[in-house]
C-alpha cells in the first residue's frame, strides 16, 4: 500500500471542515481567525495534493499558488488582528455576537 | 488626434479643474471657460476637417468573447454635429453656470466636463462597446451634478434618473455581450453579420434589447417617467445639456448602430415610427397642462425627439440629413430656452409659471432673447427648426399622408404650448414681487444670442449641417473604400464554391429571406466576385459583397482572427456609410 | 509505505491538533494547537516532495502569523473571556451542515481516481524557484506577482499601524482625561 | 444685369427691423426712450426706399418679368429648394400698394404711436412685417413664400400683442397665431404633395406652371385631379387661415386689440389678402380642379355673408372694420373660386386703399377720443374732425359700390364674373353677393352715421378734448382715400380701360383661358350689371339712413369693448365650434396628464414598490448575528454541492 494523494485531499477536507466549525461556532474572535487560517491551510495543502498528481511543468501552478496564499494570509492577519485590537477597545469583548451593528 | 483630443481631454481638462483654488470661483470658472471655448472650437474643426477616424488600438479581451474591443474613434458627420452640440452647449452652460452655482462652481465645472467627454465618446465610438461603455458613462457625471446642484427634489432626481436610464440599457449590455461572443469584434460590421447567423426570434429579442435602451434614454412614450421630473429637478444649465445633447444620444443609437446592425422587418420599423408620433403628440398634450416651466420644456423636448424618431423610422432618402438638421436644432433651441428659463428661475425664484409674468417690462433684453427664442422652438420658417421639421415632415409623406398629418397636429400644437409658455413667462403684468436674483449678463445674453444666431443661420443655410453628410460621401470613404477593396477583394476574388454558396443560402434562409430573394441574392453574389471592382460602386451592392465575404470569413472559423480584426474597422465605416445612404 | 506511515501519524497530528483548537477553552491554548498542526502539515509537504513550500509554511504561518496571534492574546487581558459559552445554538446547526459538506465533497473525491507523478514528487524545489524567479524562460508575470505580494504586505503593515496608532492616540486622550 | 437686383426690395425692410430692433433693445433698459423723431424717419425710410425701387422696377419690366435665384437653400436626398425671387404683373401691383401702403401707414404711426413706450419696437415690427410681406409676394417658390407667409403671421402676432401688459391682448394674439398655424399646417402639407406628386421643382411657380402645361399637353389630366385636388384643398385651408375665411375666420376680430395702424397695415390692406394672391399665384394649377373651385366659392359666398351679417351688430368700430374685411375678402374668393383671379385681385387691390382709409380713419377717431371705440359713445363727430369725416366718407362710398368709386369697378366686377360663371350655380352666387352688398351698405352706413352724424354721446370731459388728428396722421388718410376714389380707374371695363387686366393677363391669363374653354361664359350686357350694383348700394345706404339716423342710440357706461377672445358674440358660432375643438385637445390632454401619466407612474412606482418589498424581505433572512450568517452560507453551499451531486453532475 502507498500513499494514495485521496488521501492528502480526505485529510485536506478534514481540516477544512474542523477550521470552518472553528470560525463559526466558537464565538470569540480568535477563535473565528484561527478557524480560517485552518480552513485556508487546508485549501494549501489540497493544492499541493492535487498538483502533485500532474507532470513537472504542469505542477508549478499548484505550488506557487500557496506560496502566494500564505503572504495573503499573512496580510490578513496583520490587518485582522488590528481590527480585532482595535474592535475590542471600543466594545471591550471578544464576543463575535457583540458585533452586530451591521444590520440596518 | 483631433477625436482623441475631443475624447479624452475633456477628462484631463475635469482633473484640471480639481487644482483650482475651491474658493476662487472667478478664476477656476475663467479657466473653464477658456477650456470650453477650446473644445467648442475643437468640435468646430472636427466639422470642417470633415469625416475622420483613429487607428484601432486594441483595448482588451472581453472573456467569452471571440474578438477584441478597440479603441476606435470615428466621426461622420452625424456624430460630428452631436460633438458640436455637447461642446457648444456645455461652453454656454459653464458661462451660465456662474451665476448660479456659486462657491462650487469648480466642482460644477469638474462634473460638466466628465459629461462632455463621455458624450463625445458616445457619439464618435466606433466599437460598440466603447459606445456603450461612454453611453452608460454619461449617466454618471449627470446624476452626481443633479444630486449636488439640483432643486427641492433633487435626489429623487438623481435616483430616477440613474436607475432608469441604467436598467434600461442593462439587457443592451447582455445582449451586446451575446452578439459579441458569436461576432467576430466588436465592430459593426462583424456584429451586422454575426447576426445574419441568428433565428429569427433571437435576433428580435437582441435588437428589442439594444431598442429598450435607445428608447429609455431618447425617451419615448411610455419609458418617459424619468425625463420630466430629471430635466425639472437638474440645474438649468445640465438639463439645457441633457436635452441639447445627451437626449440625442437615443435618437444617434437608433440611426447609427440599431438601423445598421438589425435587419428590421417592416412591422417594427413602421411601429417605432407611431410609438415616435405618439410620443410626439403626446409630449406636446403634457406640455400644455405643464405649469412647471422646466417640465413644460421638458415635455416639449420629448414631442420634438418623438418626431424625430419618427423621422428615423420614416426610413426615406431625405432622413438623414432630415433628422440631423432636426437635432442639430432642436439642441441648440431647446438648450436656449433651458438656459433662459434658468435665467427666468433666478430672476423670480420661482418655477411655476403661472406665478410669472412681465418680466418684458422688467428685463427686456432678456425677454427679447426669450421671445426670440420662443419663435425659434415654433419652427417658423426661416430658423433651423422649419428646415429640420419641414424635411422630417416630408420624409413621413413619403410613408403617406397620415403620419404627415399627425405631425401637422404635433406642429400645431406645438405652437400652442410655445405661445402659452411665452406668454405667461414674459408678458402680462408681474404676479407678484420677485425677489430679484442676478440678471442676464452680458456675457450670457452673448452667448445665448449667438445661438439664436446659429439658429437663423442654419435654418437660411442648411447646407451647413447637410453638407457634412456630403463630405462623408466623397472625403473618407474613398480612401477606406479603396483600402477597403484591396483587401476585401481578396477573398472575394475566388469565385465562392458551391458548397459555401449553400452555406450562405442556408444562413440567409435563417434570417428570414423567400427564396427568390435569395436565389436572387447568390446570382448577384456571384456576378460580384467576377466583377470585383464594383464593390465600391453602388451601395447595396458593397453591402452585400461585404455580407458574402462576412459568411466567407466565418467559414475560415475565425482562424485568422488578428487579421479579421485589422480590415474589419475598414471594412465597417464603408458598411455604416452604405447604410446611412439608405 | 514507510511514507504512508509518516502520512498517518502526521495527519493524525495534524486532526488531532485542529480538534484542539476546536476544544480548547483559553485562544492561548487554541494557538498553540494550532502551531502543532501547521507544523504537522508543513511535515507532509515534505513528504510529497515540495520541501520548500513546507520550509515557509514553518516560518510564515507557524512562525510568524501565530507569534502575532500569540502576542495579540497576551496582550489582550480580556481574551479569556468567561462569560461567553464555547458553544451556542449556532453551533448545533453548522456542525451538521459542515459534516454533509464534507461527506458531499469526499463523496465526490472517491469517485475520483488520481495518482501520483513520479518526477513531480521526487523534487520540485528547482521547477519552482525557476518559474517564479527566472524571467527569462517563464517571462515576468510570477515575478511582477511576487513584487506585489511585496507591495500588498507593506500596505497591511502600514494599514495595521495606522488602525492600532489611532488606537493609541484616543487611549493617551481618555488617561489624560481622566486625570483632570 | 440692367435692372436693380431685386433682393434691394426685401433689403430695406430688414435693415430697418434690425437697425430699429437694435434701438430697442439698446435703449430699453434706459428712462427715456429713443428719440422719436429719429426712429420716425428710419422707420418711414426704410419702406419708402423699398416703394422706390419697386416703382423703379415696375416701370421697367418687360411683360415677362424679372426672374433672379440668389442661392441655394435646402439642398438633401428628395428635396432642392432655391431662395429666388419673382417679379411679374401679380408681384409688381402686390409690392406697389404692399410698400406704398406700408410707407404711409408707418408715416401714419408716428402720430398715431406718438409718446408710447415701445414707439422703435413698433417700427422694429413694422419693418419685419413689411419684409415678410414682401418676401412673401416677392418669391418665386411656395417654400419661400411660406417663409413670409409664416413671418406675417409671426409679425400680426407680434403686433396685435404688442401692448402686452394687458394679458387679453396676449391672448388675442396668440389667438390669432394658432388659429393660422392651423392654415399654415395646411399649406405645409399641400406644398409636401406637390412634391409627392412631381418634385421639389414643382414648387417653383414657372416649374409648376411648366409641369401643369405638359400635364394638359399630355392629356394626363385626369389621372393627376385627385392628387391636385388634394394639393389644391390643402392650399386653400392655408388661405383661409390666413384670409380669416370659414372656417378658420374667428381671429381677425380678436385681432384689432393691436394698434390701429396695424389693423389698417395688416389685417386690413396687406396680410389677411395673401391668401387670394396664393390662389392667383398658383392659378394654373387651381383652374383645373373644378371641386376645389366650387368649395372656394362657396366659401368665400358665406363668408361674405356671414361676415356682413355679423358686422351689423358690432359696437367697436374697429370691429364692424374687422368683419366688414373678411365679408369683401369673401367676395375676393368668390371671384377666385370662378378662376377670375384678376378681378379678385383687383378687388384686393381697391379693398387695400378703402379698407386702410377707413381703418387710418378710426384710428384718427379713436385718437381724437383719447382711446374711445364704441360707436355709441360717439356722434357728431363731423364738425370737429372735418378730414377724417371726409376721408372716411370717401372710402364708405368706395367700400358700399357707389357709382364711380373704386369699389364700384372691382365688385361689380366681381359680380359679374360670377353671374357669367355658370348657368345655376352664378345666379345663386350672384343673388347673395347682391344681398351681401345691400348689407355691406346697411352696416357701413350704420357707422358712419353712428360717428359722424346725430349728437355727441359721450362725457363732457372727452368732448373737450376732442382734435383733429396732426397733419403726420392726416396726409396718408388723404392719400388713401384719394386712392379709394380714383384705384378703380386702372380697370373701368364700362368706360374701356384695361390696364389693370393686360397687367395681371400675364400671370394669370393662361388660367383663366382654360377655365373659360371648360366654362363658357354667357354674354349678358355689362351695364345691367352696374345699374343692380348701384341699386343696391343705395338702397343700403337707404336703407342705413332710415333706420339708423332717427334711432335712440342709447350711450353706454362703463369700459370700451375690447377683444372678448372666444366669448365675442353669438354672430360668431365658429368660436364655438373652435372652442369644442379646444376642448377635445384639453380633454385629450387632461386625459394624458391626468389618467396615462398617473398610470404610468403608477405602474413605475409599483414596480419600485416591488423591488423594495423584495429588498426588505431579502433582508428580514439577515439575521443579527454574523456567524448565523455565515452558518447559513455554508448550508447552503452544502445543499449546491448535494444537488450537483445527486443531479449526476460530477459523476
Amino acid at each position: 500500500m502507498e500513499l494514495q494523494p485521496l488521501y492528502i485531499q480526505i485529510l485536506a477536507l478534514v481540516i477544512f471542515a474542523i477550521g470552518i466549525i472553528v470560525a463559526v461556532a466558537r464565538r470569540n474572535l480568535f477563535f473565528v481567525l484561527m478557524g480560517v487560517e485552518l480552513a485556508l491551510n487546508a485549501v494549501n495543502l489540497s493544492f499541493v495534493g492535487f498538483a502533485k498528481t500532474l507532470p513537472a511543468e504542469a505542477s508549478v501552478t499548484g505550488q506557487i499558488v500557496p506560496l502566494f496564499s500564505i503572504a495573503v494570509a499573512a496580510a490578513e492577519a496583520c490587518v485582522g488582528f488590528a481590527m480585532v485590537i482595535m474592535i475590542f477597545r471600543n466594545k471591550e469583548s471578544v464576543d463575535a455576537d457583540s458585533y452586530s451593528d451591521m444590520k440596518g | 488626434m483631433l477625436l482623441n483630443l475631443l475624447v479624452i481631454a475633456p477628462f484631463v481638462a475635469a482633473i484640471l479643474m480639481v487644482l483650482n483654488s475651491k474658493e476662487d470661483s472667478s478664476a477656476s470658472s475663467r479657466m473653464a471657460i477658456l477650456m470650453g471655448v477650446a473644445f467648442a472650437a475643437m468640435s468646430v474643426a472636427l466639422i470642417v476637417t470633415g469625416n475622420q477616424a483613429t487607428t484601432p488600438v486594441e483595448w482588451f479581451h472581453i472573456p467569452g468573447t471571440r474578438g477584441p474591443v478597440y479603441y476606435y474613434l470615428y466621426a461622420h458627420g452625424l456624430g460630428a454635429w452631436m460633438v458640436f452640440l455637447s461642446c457648444g452647449l456645455s461652453l454656454v452652460a459653464l458661462i451660465s453656470a456662474r451665476s448660479i452655482t456659486g462657491k462650487s462652481y469648480r466642482n460644477f465645472a469638474i462634473g460638466i466636463f466628465a459629461l462632455m467627454g463621455a458624450m463625445n465618446g458616445t457619439f464618435l465610438a466606433a466599437d460598440a462597446v466603447l459606445f456603450f461603455f461612454f453611453f452608460e458613462a454619461m449617466v454618471i457625471p449627470a446624476a452626481i451634478l443633479i444630486a449636488a446642484f439640483g432643486g427641492e427634489k433633487r435626489t429623487t432626481a438623481a435616483m430616477t434618473f440613474a436607475i432608469y436610464t441604467l436598467v434600461g440599457s442593462a439587457p443592451m449590455m447582455v445582449a451586446l455581450w451575446y452578439l459579441l461572443t458569436i461576432a467576430d469584434n466588436s465592430l459593426l460590421l462583424s456584429m451586422a453579420v454575426a447576426i445574419q447567423s441568428l433565428p429569427v426570434e433571437t435576433q428580435t429579442l437582441v435588437m428589442l434589447s439594444f431598442l429598450l435602451a435607445f428608447l429609455v434614454k431618447t425617451p419615448i412614450f411610455p419609458f418617459h417617467g424619468w425625463q420630466a421630473i430629471t430635466y425639472a429637478e437638474a440645474p438649468a444649465p445640465l438639463s439645457a445639456i441633457l436635452t441639447g445633447a445627451m437626449s440625442k444620444a437615443g435618437v444617434f443609437g437608433f440611426i447609427a448602430w440599431v438601423l445598421p446592425i438589425f435587419p428590421m422587418n417592416l412591422n417594427y420599423i413602421s411601429g417605432l415610427m407611431w410609438l415616435g408620433l405618439g410620443t410626439a403628440i403626446y409630449g406636446a398634450l403634457m406640455a400644455l397642462r405643464a405649469t412647471d416651466g422646466k417640465r413644460l420644456l421638458a415635455y416639449s423636448s420629448m414631442s420634438h425627439l418623438g418626431f424625430a424618431v419618427a423621422g428615423v423610422f420614416s426610413l426615406s432618402e431625405a432622413m438623414l440629413p432630415a433628422v440631423l438638421v432636426l437635432l442639430v436644432a432642436h439642441g441648440i433651441s431647446a438648450g436656449v430656452q433651458y438656459f433662459l428659463m434658468g435665467v427666468a428661475e433666478r430672476m423670480t425664484g420661482t418655477r411655476n409659471i403661472n406665478e410669472m409674468g412681465g418680466l418684458s417690462s422688467k428685463n427686456p433684453v432678456f425677454s427679447f432673447l426669450f421671445g426670440a427664442a420662443g419663435v425659434m422652438a415654433l419652427a417658423v420658417p426661416g430658423t433651423a427648426g422649419f428646415v429640420g421639421e419641414f424635411t422630417v415632415l416630408l420624409s413621413l409623406w413619403d410613408l403617406g399622408p397620415l403620419p404627415a398629418l399627425v405631425g401637422g397636429f404635433c406642429l400645431i400644437l406645438s405652437a400652442t404650448y410655445v405661445l402659452r409658455f411665452v406668454q405667461k413667462v414674459i408678458f402680462g403684468k408681474p404676479a407678484r414681487e420677485y425677489q430679484e436674483g442676478t440678471r442676464t449678463t452680458a456675457l450670457e445674453g452673448v452667448a445665448f444670442g449667438s445661438m439664436l444666431a446659429l439658429l437663423l443661420a442654419f435654418g437660411l443655410h442648411p447646407a451647413f449641417v447637410t453638407n457634412s453628410l456630403h463630405l462623408f460621401d466623397e472625403g473618407i470613404t474613398e480612401e477606406l473604400t479603396t483600402e477597403v477593396v484591396e483587401e476585401v477583394a481578396e477573398p472575394a476574388e475566388q469565385p465562392m464554391t458551391a458548397e459555401e454558396l449553400r452555406e450562405l443560402d442556408s444562413t440567409l434562409a435563417a434570417s428570414g429571406f423567400t427564396e427568390e430573394e435569395r436565389k436572387a441574392l447568390i446570382a448577384q453574389i456571384q456576378s460580384e466576385t467576377l466583377a470585383v471592382d464594383s464593390a465600391v460602386a453602388a451601395s447595396e451592392a458593397a453591402e452585400d459583397s461585404v455580407e458574402a465575404q462576412g459568411a466567407a470569413e466565418e467559414q475560415a472559423a475565425g482562424t485568422d482572427s488578428s487579421a479579421a480584426g485589422a480590415e474589419s474597422p475598414a471594412v465597417e465605416t464603408e458598411k455604416t456609410e452604405a447604410s446611412e445612404n439608405e | 509505505m514507510l511514507a504512508l506511515v509518516y502520512f498517518i501519524i502526521l495527519a493524525v497530528i495534524a486532526v488531532g491538533a485542529a480538534l484542539c483548537v476546536l476544544l480548547s477553552r483559553h485562544p492561548l491554548y487554541g494557538a498553540l494547537s494550532l502551531v502543532v498542526s501547521m507544523v504537522s502539515l508543513a511535515g507532509i509537504y515534505g513528504l510529497v516532495g515540495s520541501p520548500f513550500l513546507g520550509v515557509v509554511q514553518i516560518m510564515v504561518y507557524a512562525g510568524a502569523i501565530m507569534m502575532l496571534v500569540t502576542f495579540v492574546i497576551m496582550v489582550l487581558n480580556g481574551a479569556k473571556d468567561k462569560r461567553t459559552p464555547m458553544f451556542d445554538g449556532v453551533s448545533f446547526f453548522i456542525i451538521p451542515a459542515v459534516l454533509v459538506l464534507a461527506a458531499m465533497v469526499g463523496f465526490a473525491l472517491l469517485r475520483s481516481t488520481m495518482t501520483f507523478d513520479s518526477a513531480t514528487v521526487a523534487g520540485s524545489v528547482k521547477v519552482t524557484s525557476e518559474t517564479l524567479f527566472n524571467m527569462a524562460s517563464t517571462g515576468p508575470g510570477y515575478f511582477l506577482l511576487f513584487e506585489v505580494i511585496g507591495v500588498l504586505l507593506l500596505s497591511a503593515m502600514v494599514a495595521a499601524i495606522f488602525l492600532a496608532k489611532r488606537h493609541l492616540g484616543s487611549v493617551i486622550s481618555e488617561n489624560t482625561e481622566d486625570k483632570h | 444685369m440692367t435692372h436693380l437686383p431685386l433682393w434691394f426690395i426685401p433689403l430695406f425692410p430688414l435693415i430697418g427691423t434690425i437697425l430699429l430692433g437694435t434701438i430697442a433693445v439698446v435703449s430699453s433698459g434706459a428712462k427715456k426712450g429713443p428719440s422719436e423723431g429719429l426712429v420716425g424717419t428710419l422707420a418711414v425710410l426704410f419702406p419708402a426706399l423699398s416703394f422706390a425701387v419697386v416703382a423703379i422696377l415696375a416701370c421697367s419690366m418687360p411683360e415677362a418679368g424679372f426672374r433672379e435665384t440668389l442661392c441655394n437653400w435646402i439642398d438633401i436626398p428628395l428635396f432642392r429648394a432655391d431662395i429666388g425671387f419673382l417679379f411679374d404683373g401679380l408681384s409688381r401691383i402686390m409690392l406697389l400698394f404692399v410698400t406704398g401702403i406700408g410707407s404711409l401707414i408707418a408715416m401714419y404711426s408716428i402720430g398715431y404711436m406718438h409718446g408710447d413706450r415701445g414707439f422703435a419696437r413698433f417700427f422694429a415690427y413694422i419693418n419685419l412685417f413689411l419684409f415678410s410681406m414682401v418676401v412673401l409676394v416677392l418669391a418665386d417658390s411656395l417654400l419661400l413664400t411660406f417663409l413670409g407667409w409664416e413671418g406675417v403671421g409671426l409679425c400680426s402676432y407680434l403686433l396685435i400683442g404688442f401692448w402686452n401688459q394687458d394679458i387679453k391682448n396676449c391672448k388675442a394674439a396668440n389667438k390669432a397665431f394658432i388659429v393660422n398655424r392651423v392654415g399654415d399646417i395646411g399649406f405645409l402639407l399641400g406644398m409636401l404633395t406637390l412634391v409627392t406628386i412631381g418634385g421639389s421643382s414643382l414648387l417653383n411657380y414657372d416649374g409648376l406652371a411648366a409641369f401643369i402645361n405638359m400635364v394638359i399637353g399630355a392629356g394626363e389630366v385626369v389621372e393627376l385631379v385627385l392628387p391636385l385636388s388634394l394639393a389644391g384643398l390643402l392650399f386653400f385651408i392655408g388661405c383661409t387661415g390666413k384670409s380669416a375665411q370659414i372656417p378658420l375666420l374667428t381671429w381677425l376680430p380678436d385681432a384689432m386689440a393691436g394698434p390701429t395702424p396695424v389693423s389698417a397695415l395688416i389685417h386690413a390692406a396687406t396680410m389677411v389678402t395673401s391668401g387670394v394672391y396664393l390662389l392667383a399665384r398658383l392659378s394654373m394649377m387651381f383652374c383645373l380642379l373644378e371641386h376645389v373651385l366650387l368649395i372656394i366659392v362657396f366659401v368665400g359666398m358665406f363668408t361674405a355673408l356671414w361676415a356682413a351679417i355679423a358686422g351689423l351688430l358690432q359696437n367697436d368700430i374697429k370691429k364692424v372694420l374687422a368683419y366688414s374685411t373678411i365679408s369683401q375678402l369673401g367676395y375676393m374668393f368668390m371671384a377666385a373660386g370662378v378662376c377670375a383671379f384678376d378681378a379678385s385681385i383687383f378687388h384686393v387691390f381697391t379693398h387695400a386703399f378703402f379698407k386702410a382709409a377707413l381703418f387710418l380713419g378710426a384710428g384718427a377717431v379713436i385718437h381724437s377720443l383719447a382711446g374711445e371705440q364704441d360707436m355709441r359713445r360717439m356722434g357728431g363727430l363731423i364738425n370737429k374732425t372735418p378730414v377724417t369725416a371726409c376721408v372716411m366718407i370717401f372710402a364708405f362710398l368706395a367700400i358700399v359700390g357707389f357709382p364711380g368709386f373704386a369699389g364700384f369697378w372691382s365688385k361689380d366686377l366681381i359680380l359679374e364674373r360670377i353671374f357669367v360663371s355658370g348657368p345655376i350655380l352664378g345666379p345663386i352666387v350672384y343673388v347673395v353677393g347682391l344681398a351681401t352688398a345691400v348689407i355691406t351698405a346697411v352696416y357701413m352706413g350704420r357707422l358712419i352715421i353712428m360717428t359722424f352724424f346725430g349728437k355727441y354721446r359721450g362725457d363732457k370731459e372727452t368732448e373737450e378734448h376732442i382734435h383733429e388728428a396732426p397733419a403726420v396722421m392726416l396726409f396718408p388718410m388723404v392719400i388713401l382715400a384719394f386712392g379709394a376714389i380714383f384705384s378703380g380707374y386702372l380697370w373701368a371695363d364700362s368706360i374701356g380701360l384695361t390696364f389693370f387686366r393686360d397687367s395681371m393677363a400675364s400671370v394669370v391669363g393662361q388660367a383663366q383661358a382654360i377655365y373659360l374653354a371648360a366654362n363658357p361664359a354667357a354674354h349678358v350686357n355689362p351695364v345691367i350689371f352696374a345699374a343692380l350694383g348701384t341699386l343696391a348700394a343705395l338702397g343700403g345706404m337707404y336703407i342705413a339712413w332710415k333706420v339708423f339716423s332717427r334711432a335712440r342710440i342709447i350711450g353706454v357706461k362703463g369700459a370700451s369693448t375690447v377683444p372678448e377672445g372666444s366669448a365675442a358674440s353669438w354672430t360668431f358660432l365658429w368660436d364655438y365650434i373652435h372652442c369644442a375643438f379646444i376642448a377635445v385637445v384639453n380633454i385629450l390632454a387632461w386625459f394624458c396628464d391626468v389618467v396615462v401619466e398617473k398610470v404610468l407612474q403608477a405602474i413605475q412606482w409599483t414596480i419600485a414598490a416591488i423591488v423594495e418589498i423584495l429588498g426588505d424581505g431579502a433582508s428580514i433572512l439577515q439575521v443579527r448575528k454574523v456567524r448565523l450568517q455565515l452558518s447559513f452560507s455554508v448550508a447552503g453551499v452544502a445543499l449546491l454541492v448535494m444537488l450537483v451531486i445527486f443531479s449526476g453532475g460530477l459523476v
